[in-house]
C-alpha cells in the first residue's frame, strides 16, 4: 500500500532542476524514446511518477537515475515541456545527499584507469557521483 | 451638523468607494446581499459598465472628496463581458497605482480586485480586509479637499 | 435645476427591517433638485408602479429615482413604467438600497445612513441624466454563410427553411468540406456520403440558397443588419449554365496535378471536379497545371466538350452584397506531422495521417477503396496507431485536446478489420476520451470485438526495416517497452485552424484564441455569437468538433441569424460612445482600445483662421458600440464620452457619495 | 564630436537654404539668436533674408517640433530642424495623428547636449559676457578674466539625463551621428523617492507642488499635450477646480503625468520651463520606469509603429495589485 505524502525529496529536485513533475500526465513517450531503458529498473516516466506520489524510498534504491546518459533524447520529445535529464540529475543530486559516501571516487578505479581516462570525464564522473 | 462629522479624523468609519463593473464585481455585490453576508457599511458603491470604463481621475475626484479607500472591481482577467477591458484597465490601473503610491498614498488606500459574478463572498471579504487596513491607517487626509463637506452641505 | 422625484422601497420587510424608511425619505426631499418624495411596501408590484407614474404626472417630474433592489434585478420594470408615464426611461435611475445595503448590514443605525448616501448619489447622476434613444437599424433580410462544409451546410438549410436568402461562399470547387472526404462516421458507422450528399443536393436545389463555389469573401464593411460584403468569384473557366456535368472533358484532359481532396495521395486532372459527388457537378480548370494556360496549347477539353462549356477568357468576378447576418463556417485543418523527426511522417509512404488512412476505405479514393499499402500494394496485417500528433502537446505542438481523434481511430480500427480480417491494430494512446452519446461503447467495441491493442504509451521511434515499420514504443501501465514490426503506421495529427483564419478573422472584425481559432462572445452564454454583432460562428473554425457538435452549433447559428433577420429593425445598445468632434484631436487611442472596432476616423471640415480646415476626429457608429466605455477612460480630454455612465455623471456621483451626513 | 557645433552652422544654412529657395519647403523652424546672447529663440524663415539670422549653437534647446500642428494650418510644407529629443517628439506627434509625415521635412541635427546658462553664471563668479568653446571645453569669459570648463559639466538637466543625442527619424542627418548614451543613474531620483515612507513621500510632493502657480507652461511645451482643450480648462465637466491649493495642485500634476503613461518621450522640458522648479520629470520617469518593469521596455518616441503600452494588453500582462 502506497500512501501519497508531499515528499521532501520532490521539493528538492524541483529546486535544483527547476522542473516541476505535476506537469507530467504520463504519456511515456520519455521512456519510448530512452535508448538506454533496457538497463533501467524504472522507466523514466515511472520515475516521474514515483516522484509524483512521492515513493522517496523506492527511488533511492532505483538504478535508472545512474543509468541516465543524459542524452535529452526525452526531453527533446517530452510533449509537456519538461526536461528529464535534469530532472534525473536533481534525482541523482537528492538521492547523494541521503547517502552515506560517495557513490564513485578515485578509489573506485585501477591507477591504469585513472592513467587512460581523460581529466575532463574523471572531473564530469566525480562530480555526477560524489556529494 | 456636528462639527465630529464634519472632520475625517474623529468619530467615523473610513469611507471606502467601490467602482464596481455591471457584469461581475456589481453582479458580485448582489451576491453578497442576497447571500446575507455581512460587511462594513463604510463601503459604497458605483456602478459602472466595465473597470475599462474607469478613468483615474474618477478615484483622485474621489479622494478629494473625502475618501479613505478606493477599489476598482472588475471581471477576472478573460472573463470580460467586453472580451478585453479588463486587460486595458489591468495596464491603466497598475501605471496609476503605481503613481499614486509614488505620490505618497498608502498603497492600500488604492487597490484593484476581480469579483466575478460568483463571487459574493469574495467581495465580502475584501471589503472587510480593505476596510480593516484603512481603519489601521486612519482616516486619509492626502489629497483632500478641506472645503468640500461644509460647501456643500451647507445648501 | 430638474425637477426629481424619490421612491423609496419597503420591499416588505427585505428593506424595511434594516433601513428607516422615514428618515430616508425626509433626507431625500432636502436633496438637490428634489420636488417630491415618498415611499411604498412594494414599489415593483402594479400599485406601485402606478404611485410613481401619477407622481411623474401630477408633480411634473422630469427625473426619477427609486430607491430599491438592485438595478440589475428591477430597472427595466421601473424604466418602462417611466416611459409608460411619458418620461424618457433613460432619466429614471436606481439607488441599490436591498443587495447592497438592508440585506448585508444588521444594524439601521447604518444601513439608514448609508441609505440616504446611495440615494443622494442616484440623485445627483439622474440630474446629470440626459434622454436617451436605442439607435434603430434596418436589417436586410438576407444571410451568408461562409464556408460549405457540413457546418456551412446545415446553417444554410436551416435559415433557407426559415424563409430567407442565403448565399454560400465556399472557397472550393465543391461544397461538402471535410465531411465529404470521411468514409464513415463514429460511433454508428454511417456512410458519411450517404448522409451528407442529399444535403448537398438539397442545398443546390433549395429556392432559397445561392451557391458561390470557387469564391472567396475579400472585404466586410458595415455592421450588423447591413453588411457590405465584397465576393470574389474566381474564374472557374467552365461556364456553368451550359455545363452538363458528362465528365469527358477531365477523361481526356492529358495533364495530371495533385488531387488535393486525396490530400495528395493521388492525382487528378487539370480539369477536375474534386469527388464524384461534387455540388455542383461542374468542372473547374486549375490554371496553374493547364497546359494552355501554361504553355499555351492543348484545348482538348474545349474540343471535346459536347456544350461548348469551356471559357477559356473568364475572369474573376466581384459581386458587391448586402447582408443583414453572417456566419463563419470555415472549417479546419489537419496538422502536418512532418515536424515530429521520430515519426518518420513524408519520409515513408506507409506512414499516414489519419485523414489520409480515411481515404483508403473510400471507393473513390486513392487505392479504389482497397485498404492496401502505398508502397507495394500489400493489406496491412498490422498497422499502428498514434494518439495525440501535435495535440496536447505545449512543447513542439498544440496544448489543446483535438477532441475528434480518440474516436476515429477506435472508428478506423473497425473498418480495418471488416476490409482486413486478419489484421490488427495497436493503437497508443495517452487517455482515451469518448465523452458523447454511444462514444464510450463504440470504444470498447473496438477493443473486445476488433480484437484492437489499446497501449497505453507513446511511441519514441519508427524506422523502415526490410518491408516493415519499426515501431518502439512504451506501454506505461505495464511498464514495458514495446517493440511492433508493422505494415503501416497512422498518424492522428492534430486539428488545427485554417492557415489563413488570422485573415479570415481581420476581414470580418471577430478575434481568435492563440491557436487561431475564432473566438464566441462567451465561453457559456453566448457559444456561436462573436464580439461583432451579426457575426456567429459554427464548426471547427470555433474549436475541434465532431461531426455532432457542428450540427448542433450550425443550427443554433442559424436561429440566432433567423431571429435577426425576423426583425424589422433592430435596437441597438442606447448607452454608447458619442464624439465631441469639436474638441477631439484625432489621435484615435479609442479606436486602438475599441473591442467591437466601432470607433473610425472621420475628415472634418473646420473654419479657422479665416478658411476651413480639414481634419481627422474619431466617429462611433453605434451600431457596432456595446457602451463598456474603455475608450473614455483612454480620451485624455475626455472627448469621447459615454452616454447613460457619462463622465458628468460619475463625478456626479463620486460627489455626492462621499457627502458624510 | 568632429567640429565644433559653431562650426557646423554654414553646412545647416546651405542645406535648408537649398530646400527653402527651390521652393522644396515653405517655411523653416530653426532658431535665431533673442534678447541676449545665451538666448536662441525660434525663427520662423520664408525667405533668403530670414536666413540670416538662422543660428545652431549651444543654447538652441527649444523643441520646434512643438510648433508644427500650428504652422501647418497655414503652410504646405514645413522644413524642422530637430536634434535628438525634438525627433522623438515629432514621432509623439505622428504617433498622436497630429502632424502628417509627408508635409515636413526633418532635417537631423546630432546634439551634444545644451548649456545651462545657470550654470554657467554659477560657475563663472563675476559677470558673465561671453563663452567661447575649443574641443569639449567652454570657456567662459567674465569681467574677471576667462575660465576654462568641460563642456559636459555645463548641461542642461535634460541633456545630462539624454539617452538619445541623435534623432531618430530625419529626410537628412546633417552631421555623422553620436551614438546612444547609457544613463546608469536615469532613474535614480526616482528610486530614492520610493525608497521613502510614504507620508515623507506626500510631504515632499506637497511642498514641491505648493509652489505650482498653474501657468501651465509645462503642459504648453509639452509634445504628449496635444489635446484641443485640455481637462484642467474644461467646464463641463470640470475635472480640474481652480483654487490653488494641495489637491487641486496633486490633481493636476498627477493626471498631468498618468496623460504621459507610455507616451512622454523623456526629453525634459516640462522641468526645463518651469518657472519655480517643480521636478516634474520624477512624476514622468516614475510612470516610465514602471512601465518598463511590468510591461516591457518601452521607449516612447523611438518607433511611430510601435504600439504605446496602454493601446495594447497580453492576457497574461502581470498587475500592480493582486490579481488572486
Amino acid at each position: 500500500m502506497v500512501s501519497i505524502i508531499k515528499s521532501r525529496m520532490l521539493e528538492e529536485m524541483k529546486l535544483q532542476s527547476g522542473q516541476d513533475p505535476a506537469c507530467c500526465y504520463q504519456c511515456a513517450k520519455c521512456s519510448a524514446a530512452c535508448p538506454v531503458t533496457a538497463a533501467m529498473d524504472l522507466l523514466p516516466h515511472q520515475v516521474i511518477r514515483y516522484l509524483q506520489l512521492g515513493l522517496e524510498v523506492e527511488l533511492l534504491e532505483s538504478r535508472t537515475p545512474w543509468i541516465c546518459a543524459s542524452c535529452f533524447t526525452c526531453a527533446a520529445r517530452c510533449p509537456r515541456d519538461l526536461d528529464l535529464a535534469r530532472m534525473m540529475e536533481g534525482v541523482r543530486l537528492a538521492i547523494l545527499r541521503r547517502r552515506e559516501g560517495n557513490m564513485f571516487g578515485p578509489a573506485n578505479l585501477s591507477p591504469e584507469q585513472l592513467a587512460k581516462l581523460p581529466q575532463q570525464a574523471l572531473v564530469s564522473g566525480f562530480r555526477k557521483y560524489n556529494k | 451638523m456636528s462639527a465630529v462629522l464634519n472632520d475625517p479624523a474623529v468619530g467615523r468609519k473610513p469611507l471606502i468607494v467601490a467602482f464596481c463593473c455591471n457584469w461581475c464585481s456589481y453582479a458580485g455585490a448582489d451576491l453578497a446581499g442576497t447571500s446575507r453576508m455581512h460587511y462594513p457599511s463604510n463601503v459604497k458603491v458605483i456602478r459602472v459598465p466595465c473597470s475599462g470604463r474607469i478613468n483615474p481621475m474618477f478615484v483622485l475626484r474621489a479622494f478629494q472628496r473625502g475618501a479613505d479607500g478606493v477599489l476598482v472591481a472588475g471581471c477576472h482577467p478573460g472573463d470580460c463581458h467586453y472580451s478585453t477591458g479588463n486587460y486595458h484597465s489591468r495596464r491603466r490601473l497598475s501605471a496609476f497605482k503605481r503613481l499614486l503610491e509614488f505620490a505618497g498614498f498608502e498603497p492600500e488606500r488604492f487597490e484593484v480586485r476581480w469579483i466575478s459574478a460568483s463571487e459574493g463572498d469574495k467581495f465580502a471579504e475584501e471589503m472587510e480586509a480593505m476596510t480593516a487596513k484603512i481603519m489601521a491607517l486612519g482616516p486619509n487626509r492626502k489629497m483632500r479637499d478641506a472645503r468640500w463637506q461644509s460647501k456643500s452641505l451647507s445648501k | 435645476m430638474p425637477r426629481t422625484g424619490v421612491f423609496i422601497c419597503h420591499c416588505g420587510t427585505n428593506i424595511a427591517a434594516t433601513v428607516d424608511i422615514d428618515k430616508v425619505v425626509e433626507a431625500a426631499r432636502s436633496f438637490p433638485g428634489v420636488v417630491h418624495a415618498e415611499d411604498y411596501r412594494y414599489l415593483c408590484s402594479e400599485v406601485g408602479q402606478d404611485l410613481i407614474k401619477k407622481a411623474i404626472k401630477e408633480h411634473n417630474l422630469d427625473r426619477v429615482v427609486v430607491g430599491t433592489c438592485s438595478p440589475r434585478m428591477h430597472e427595466n420594470t421601473f424604466r418602462k413604467a417611466a416611459a409608460e408615464a411619458g418620461l424618457n426611461p433613460f432619466l429614471l435611475e436606481v439607488a441599490n438600497i436591498r443587495e447592497q445595503c438592508s440585506w448585508v448590514h444588521r444594524d439601521i443605525a447604518e444601513a439608514t445612513p448609508k441609505a440616504v448616501a446611495l440615494v443622494r448619489a442616484a440623485t445627483a447622476k439622474a440630474a446629470q441624466n440626459d434622454p436617451l434613444e436605442a439607435p434603430s437599424m434596418e436589417v436586410e433580410k438576407r444571410a451568408l454563410v461562409i464556408g460549405g462544409g457540413i457546418a456551412g451546410i446545415q446553417a444554410a438549410l436551416d435559415i433557407a427553411e426559415a424563409g430567407f436568402t442565403v448565399d454560400i461562399v465556399e472557397r472550393e470547387p465543391s461544397i461538402g468540406g471535410r465531411m465529404a472526404q470521411l468514409e464513415k462516421t463514429f460511433p454508428t458507422l454511417d456512410c458519411s456520403a450517404c448522409i451528407l450528399t442529399p444535403k448537398m443536393v438539397e442545398v443546390a436545389q433549395h429556392p432559397n440558397i445561392n451557391l458561390l463555389t470557387y469564391s472567396e469573401v475579400e472585404q466586410v464593411n458595415g455592421f450588423v443588419g447591413q453588411f457590405d460584403v465584397t465576393i470574389r468569384k474566381k474564374a472557374r473557366s467552365v461556364d456553368a449554365t451550359r455545363c452538363t456535368g458528362c465528365g469527358i472533358c477531365h477523361e481526356k484532359c492529358p495533364k495530371k496535378a495533385p488531387a488535393e481532396f486525396e490530400m495528395g495521395r493521388s492525382t487528378r486532372k487539370a480539369i477536375y471536379v474534386p469527388f464524384p459527388q461534387a455540388v455542383p457537378n461542374v468542372p473547374v480548370i486549375d490554371r496553374q497545371a493547364c497546359l494552355y494556360f501554361q504553355k499555351g496549347r492543348c484545348q482538348i477539353c474545349a474540343k471535346e466538350c459536347p456544350a461548348e462549356a469551356i471559357d477559356f477568357e473568364q475572369q474573376d468576378e466581384l459581386l458587391e452584397r448586402r447582408y443583414g447576418a453572417i456566419i463563419v463556417s470555415t472549417g479546419f485543418d489537419q496538422m502536418d506531422p512532418s515536424g515530429y523527426g521520430e515519426y518518420g511522417y513524408g519520409q515513408h509512404p506507409d506512414i499516414l495521417t489519419g485523414l489520409e488512412f480515411e481515404r483508403l476505405f473510400n471507393a473513390s479514393g486513392p487505392t479504389g477503396g482497397k485498404v492496401v499499402r502505398f508502397s507495394d500494394g500489400k493489406p496491412p496485417k498490422k498497422v499502428v496507431f498514434i494518439q495525440c500528433v501535435g495535440s496536447r502537446d505545449k512543447a513542439r505542438g498544440m496544448n489543446y485536446c483535438s477532441k475528434i481523434c480518440c474516436m476515429y481511430t477506435a472508428k478506423q480500427a473497425i473498418l480495418l478489420k471488416e476490409k482486413v480480417p486478419d489484421a490488427r491494430s495497436y493503437i497508443f494512446y495517452i487517455d482515451v476520451r469518448a465523452a458523447g452519446k454511444g462514444y464510450e461503447e463504440f470504444q470498447r467495441r473496438a477493443a473486445e470485438e476488433y480484437d484492437v491493442a489499446y497501449l497505453r504509451g507513446q511511441v519514441g521511434k519508427i524506422f523502415p526495416e526490410n518491408d516493415y515499420l519499426v515501431v518502439k514504443g512504451v506501454d506505461s501501465l505495464s511498464g514495458k517497452t514495446i517493440e511492433i514490426k508493422a505494415d503501416m503506421v497512422v498518424l492522428a495529427a492534430a486539428s488545427i485552424a485554417r492557415a489563413d483564419a488570422p485573415v479570415v478573422g481581420r476581414i470580418l472584425g471577430i478575434n481568435s484564441d492563440s491557436y487561431h481559432f475564432f473566438n464566441e462572445a462567451h465561453p457559456k452564454l453566448r457559444p456561436v455569437e462573436t464580439h461583432t454583432a451579426g457575426v456567429f460562428i459554427a464548426g471547427a473554425c470555433q474549436a475541434p468538433k465532431d461531426i455532432p457538435d457542428t450540427v448542433a452549433q450550425a443550427g443554433a447559428a442559424a436561429a440566432k441569424t433567423v431571429s435577426l433577420l425576423s426583425k424589422e429593425v433592430l435596437q441597438g445598445e442606447a448607452c454608447t460612445a458619442v464624439v465631441n468632434q469639436a474638441e477631439c484631436s484625432g489621435c484615435l487611442y479609442c479606436e486602438a482600445v475599441c473591442p467591437y472596432g466601432a470607433v473610425s476616423a472621420v475628415e472634418i471640415e473646420e473654419r479657422s483662421a479665416g478658411g476651413t480646415i480639414k481634419r481627422t476626429v474619431a466617429e462611433v457608429n453605434a451600431a457596432l458600440c456595446q457602451g463598456c466605455g474603455s475608450c473614455t477612460a483612454i480620451c485624455r480630454s475626455g472627448s469621447i464620452n459615454l452616454k447613460g455612465f457619462s463622465n458628468e455623471q460619475i463625478l456626479a456621483e463620486v460627489d455626492a457619495i462621499c457627502l458624510q451626513c | 564630436m568632429a567640429e565644433q557645433i559653431s562650426e557646423q552652422i554654414i553646412k545647416v544654412k546651405k542645406v535648408v537654404s537649398q530646400d527653402l529657395l527651390s521652393g522644396r519647403i515653405d517655411l523653416l523652424l530653426g532658431w535665431e539668436k533673442g534678447h541676449f546672447w545665451w538666448q536662441s529663440r525660434p525663427l520662423f524663415a520664408r525667405s533668403e533674408e530670414d536666413l540670416e539670422r538662422l543660428v545652431w549653437d549651444s543654447f538652441c534647446v527649444i523643441n520646434l517640433s512643438r510648433y508644427l500642428p500650428d504652422e501647418l494650418k497655414e503652410n504646405k510644407k514645413i522644413g524642422v530642424l530637430v536634434k535628438g529629443c525634438d525627433a522623438r517628439a515629432f514621432n509623439r506627434l505622428l504617433q498622436d495623428r497630429i502632424v502628417e509625415r509627408e508635409r515636413v521635412i526633418l532635417y537631423g541635427l546630432p546634439c551634444p547636449g545644451m548649456l545651462d546658462y545657470a550654470l554657467l553664471i554659477e560657475e563663472a563668479g563675476a559677470a558673465l559676457k561671453g563663452i567661447a568653446e575649443r574641443n569639449g571645453k567652454v570657456i567662459l569669459q567674465t569681467d574677471e578674466g576667462e575660465k576654462e570648463l568641460l563642456r559636459d559639466d555645463l548641461l542642461l538637466a535634460k541633456c545630462r539625463h539624454c539617452l538619445h543625442p541623435d534623432p531618430v527619424v530625419y529626410d537628412q542627418l546633417l552631421f555623422p551621428p553620436l551614438g546612444d548614451r547609457e544613463e546608469l543613474e536615469h532613474f535614480k531620483s526616482v528610486e530614492e523617492l520610493e525608497e521613502l515612507p510614504a507620508d515623507e513621500r506626500y510631504a515632499y510632493w506637497e511642498k514641491e507642488l505648493s509652489r505650482c502657480l498653474r501657468c501651465y507652461a509645462c503642459r504648453q511645451v509639452c509634445p504628449y499635450c496635444s489635446c484641443l482643450e485640455c481637462f484642467v480648462e474644461q467646464k463641463s465637466p470640470r475635472w480640474q477646480g481652480r483654487a490653488y491649493q494641495p489637491s487641486e495642485n496633486f490633481m493636476f500634476h498627477l493626471v498631468r503625468a498618468y496623460h504621459g503613461t507610455g507616451r512622454c518621450i523623456d526629453c525634459g522640458e516640462c522641468e526645463r520651463v518651469c518657472p519655480v522648479g517643480i521636478p516634474l520629470m520624477e512624476l514622468n520617469r516614475k510612470l516610465i520606469k514602471d512601465i518598463n518593469e511590468l510591461y516591457g521596455h518601452y521607449e516612447a518616441g523611438l518607433d511611430p509603429e510601435q504600439e504605446p503600452p496602454l493601446l495594447t494588453y497580453r492576457p497574461a500582462d502581470p498587475a500592480a495589485f493582486s490579481e488572486k
